[in-house]
């Protein structure tokens, strides 16, 4: 395992830290794996987090215009109610706080009995599941889809609303739309390496990609041969043409989502023939994202999300934000 | 007999199994999941056994309770929310008790499977640590001795092992599909685990099994 | 090679094709491989360039603020004097151009000879070499340093001075200025494979790393055992502490810079130990700047820039710019 | 003997050679640069030819205009001005003539290295192209007889070679410092290629050598 790290125990406290030396409008409530903004909104606060490793989310974030707290576990694991009870108490204004949970029963069991125990204090508190991931299509298993990539529009869109001073049923009812707008899916080149245990998540073959994958290292949907950037491109986007319900003439935001290893150029070549494809189905692109937004530590691959825009989504996406990852 | 003394021991014991056996609980996750289910457990029971050291407890309900916590506030993902579970069940049944006996000990079970199942909503079948719980508890509700609580660890070592052949519909490795099959549930594995160092250190003379032969 | 391509002999035509798709403030000077701002300013204009395979560089620095065009040649490879005539020719409103080189034999030649060509046209054509990486004793090896990572700095803070309005020659100054106050040093843990080649550009030992990298996928100057992330910022730090001349109570921007694989926790992870360097040597660290800006393809590990800032530089790092790689 | 014929069989045969050596040089470039410089002299020479077949020149001087614009325009690097101003400099020197005699050619090969010093400023022993046309001008000096043009093959193999043990001290492998020691300079052995196939096609008879054998 070669990696840039201390220790094996010390990598989400380095990495917080860093973090928090970098951008000085995150603070971390001391004693917690938490990031908040350093200035305290008056309005309803969102919180979102997950494992680490899918820097920059979601520290990256936090800050005007997008979320109000971010919880980090372990790598890849989800984090423990104490800590994002923890957040919840930082960010509540008395307006609510509204949770983004990606759809992992880890993600859900903990943010959930934390949201019980926040209730329990007298903190309104809502959430909401995003399962934007079409790979594994939600009828056929209980657990319904995957959160990935997608989730950051729920954190912008919905950050903009709550930002406006919006009321916490209208800030839900937003993230909610915003959900059921999205449909994203993913492959990998590479698998990746969880520092705890320093072996890589799976084995592929030189001519060999995984498809339909997860954000936490996790084998996908199933294999197939290497070929070229397009025709991925082309296998990805059927299959999110097939969910998302997408009608000739509609506004599309389109989020092209790296992995984390995956050059910048390549990311743009897969752009290409995706913009392709969605003007040959006549939709119109209102605004791509190209980058690194949700990752998988140093996975080679990575992910289409597309969204569905309304007047209001469009709106909101467009309005200012000032994150470490996302400003607008 | 289960005591506040056995349970420390029984603590302890399966601390130190779960880091002798990270590595093959992460590969384990590694094949369906996403390689930390070995980690979580550790890092989880290391947390409690130092709880409970720390801050022996005076009845086994509240010993439980001690480890509870210390799991809630330390493992995270789908595992940690829901042993903790377990733990916080037991605290109930078992709340005041130096000395659990046959019938607490079966109702301290049945609780726990109720927990999980209340939680994380998997039925029997959908290869997870319910495809454990579930038969431990139906052999508990037939014998009742404690002497022949040897039975439970069979009836999880076997229930354990024959998640390999099913298709995951619950926890991360249902996004697997039918690539799930194959391949052991990792949770399913540490209640195995777990019920051999419970009944080890309440009856004693458990044969610990070679679970990365086994299992991987 | 695993990459997610079309065909080796398209990868930069794809590439930028891709990246005027995904930013409509971006133009692609039809036949050439530059890209220039779609609406042209009235002012002295800045071009930059080099080898593709250094995504967001250069043509996520062309906007507001920042630069008028950016010429990719092939993979690695400087742009002919061709298509850098064809770039200064389109930004020029006859306020002049300033060309924005970093020291590389191939840079040096095409650019100047662009320059040359340009003013036999008749525009004013101004140019500056960037030579921040210590790695490489500019005094043992007549070429001097070669430019890397802190070259970034210097698009933002001359853009600034140019989109203010300033002559040519005080842009030009102003750019030399932050030349002289920017130092970098980068390492590698794994090497990258340059499309048309197909070979990594290296061989690593799984304990071994290379210091003092450039941003084409050479070797360094040296190899190293591999070992504690803070450990190798304090080797990178050491170095250009040693060349940088800072003195306690310098005012310094840094710039923590991913050469393509390297997840962003490890980066944060580097930037902790690097704080703590900096606040132990009494610096004050005005803004840290932690991402991919000028990138090896997927090489894997990082360079760290330090800028020593005066109060004009540090007006202009500040100073709005809005481009696709860099907002603020 | 040079002529328009003759010139234009050169680039030919000398773009076909690159593309068959472009592995070969990307791996020289690849232990002491960038790893390009096979890909560069091949993209380069390939446009050269092409250029050239479609608009044949009527003059040797000519031919070469054609080819150094080529080159200028689609090789790049540091490479790419460097050749493209050794046959702009053959331009001038042969413009006009259909046939080059042993004086002129030497006088053209004088001004191609004169040329490549002003643009690229390297001395003779930094480990660049300059070390093989600098022998080569050199044994042209001496000897003057078309017929034994084949002496220049030699010098320029030979320079080529002795590239090996010399330390970087212009272009992008100076940045080695002693490890650029030990790998052949691959604009040197481009270089020597060049005059293989610049004399065979002028005299013929020349020997093309094992170049991945002998430089790798
Ligand atoms: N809904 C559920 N009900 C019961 N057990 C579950 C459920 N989901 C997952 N599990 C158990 O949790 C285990 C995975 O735990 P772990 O790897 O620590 O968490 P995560 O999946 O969040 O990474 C699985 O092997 C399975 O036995
Ligand atoms: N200053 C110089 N003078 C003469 N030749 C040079 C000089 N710098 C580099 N070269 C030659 O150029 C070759 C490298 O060319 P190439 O790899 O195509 O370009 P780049 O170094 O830009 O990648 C070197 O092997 C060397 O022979
Ligand atoms: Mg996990
Ligand atoms: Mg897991
Ligand atoms: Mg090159
Ligand atoms: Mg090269």
């Amino acid at each position: 395992m070669k990696k840039l790290l201390n220790q094996v125990e010390t990598y989400v406290d380095d990495l917080l830290e860093g973090m928090v030396a970098a951008h000085s409008a995150l603070r971390r409530i001391p004693g917690t794996q938490v990031l908040v903004r350093a200035a305290k909104g008056n309005k309803v606060a969102l919180v979102s987090g997950g494992g680490s490793g899918h820097e920059p989310a979601h520290g990256g974030y936090v800050g005007s215009g997008m979320l109000d707290g971010a919880v980090a576990g372990e790598v890849f694991t989800a984090p423990t109610p104490d800590q994002i009870l923890a957040a919840i108490q930082a960010v509540d204004s008395g307006a609510g706080v509204l949770l983004v949970i990606k759809n992992y029963t880890g993600d859900i069991l903990n943010f959930e009995m934390a949201a019980e125990l926040a209730s329990a204090e007298g903190i309104q508190v809502e959430q909401v599941v995003v399962d934007d991931d079409v790979a594994v299509d939600g009828s056929t298993y209980t657990v319904g889809r995957r959160g990935i990539a997608g989730t950051v529009f729920v954190h912008k869109i919905a950050g903009a609303a709550a930002e406006a001073g919006q009321p916490l049923a209208v800030v839900k009812a937003i993230a909610e739309r915003v959900i059921a707008n999205v449909h994203s899916m993913g492959m990998a080149l590479c698998p990746c390496t969880v520092p705890a245990s320093g072996q890589p998540s799976f084995q592929l073959a030189d001519d060999e990609i995984e498809i339909g994958i997860g954000i936490h290292g996790e084998p996908g949907t199933h294999r197939e041969p290497l070929r070229a950037a397009s025709e991925i491109v082309d296998t990805l986007f059927e299959h999110i043409w097939a969910s998302a319900g997408l009608a000739s003439g509609d506004k599309v935001a389109v989020l092209l989502n790296g992995l984390g290893a995956t050059p910048q150029s390549e990311l743009y070549i897969a752009n290409r023939r995706l913009r392709a494809l969605l003007t040959a189905r006549n939709l119109d692109v209102h605004k791509t994202f190209v980058g690194e937004f949700m990752t998988s530590l140093e996975m080679a691959g990575f992910s289409i999300s597309i969204l569905k825009l309304d007047e209001e989504l469009k709106r909101l996406l467009d309005a200012p934000a000032n994150t470490p990852a996302w400003k607008s | 007999m289960l005591t506040t003394e056995t349970f420390a021991t029984f603590i302890a014991n399966y601390a130190r199994r779960l880091a002798d056996l990270q590595e093959t609980l992460n590969t384990l996750d590694n094949n369906i999941g996403d390689g930390d289910h070995g980690t979580n457990m550790a890092r989880g029971f290391k947390a409690a056994a130092e709880q409970l050291a720390a801050k022996p407890a005076t009845d086994v309900g509240g010993a439980c309770n001690t480890v509870g916590m210390a799991l809630l506030g330390s493992v995270g993902g789908a595992s940690g929310p829901l042993y903790a579970t377990v733990f916080m069940r037991f605290a109930t049944a078992w709340k005041g008790m130096t000395s659990v006996d046959a019938t607490n000990f079966a109702a301290g079970i049945a609780a726990a499977l109720e927990g999980l199942q209340t939680r994380g909503k998997a039925d029997v079948g959908d290869k997870t640590m319910i495809d454990v719980w579930h038969p431990v508890n139906q052999t508990l509700q037939n014998v009742r001795e404690t002497t022949t609580l040897q039975a439970i660890v069979e009836t999880a070592d076997t229930a354990a092992l024959a998640t390999k052949q099913r298709i995951a519909k619950k926890g991360r490795a249902a996004y697997l599909g039918e690539r799930s099959a194959g391949h052991c549930d990792p949770g399913s594995i540490s209640s195995a685990v777990l019920f051999e160092e419970l009944v080890d250190a309440t009856i004693g003379g458990v044969e610990r099994k070679p679970w990365p032969k086994l299992a991987l």
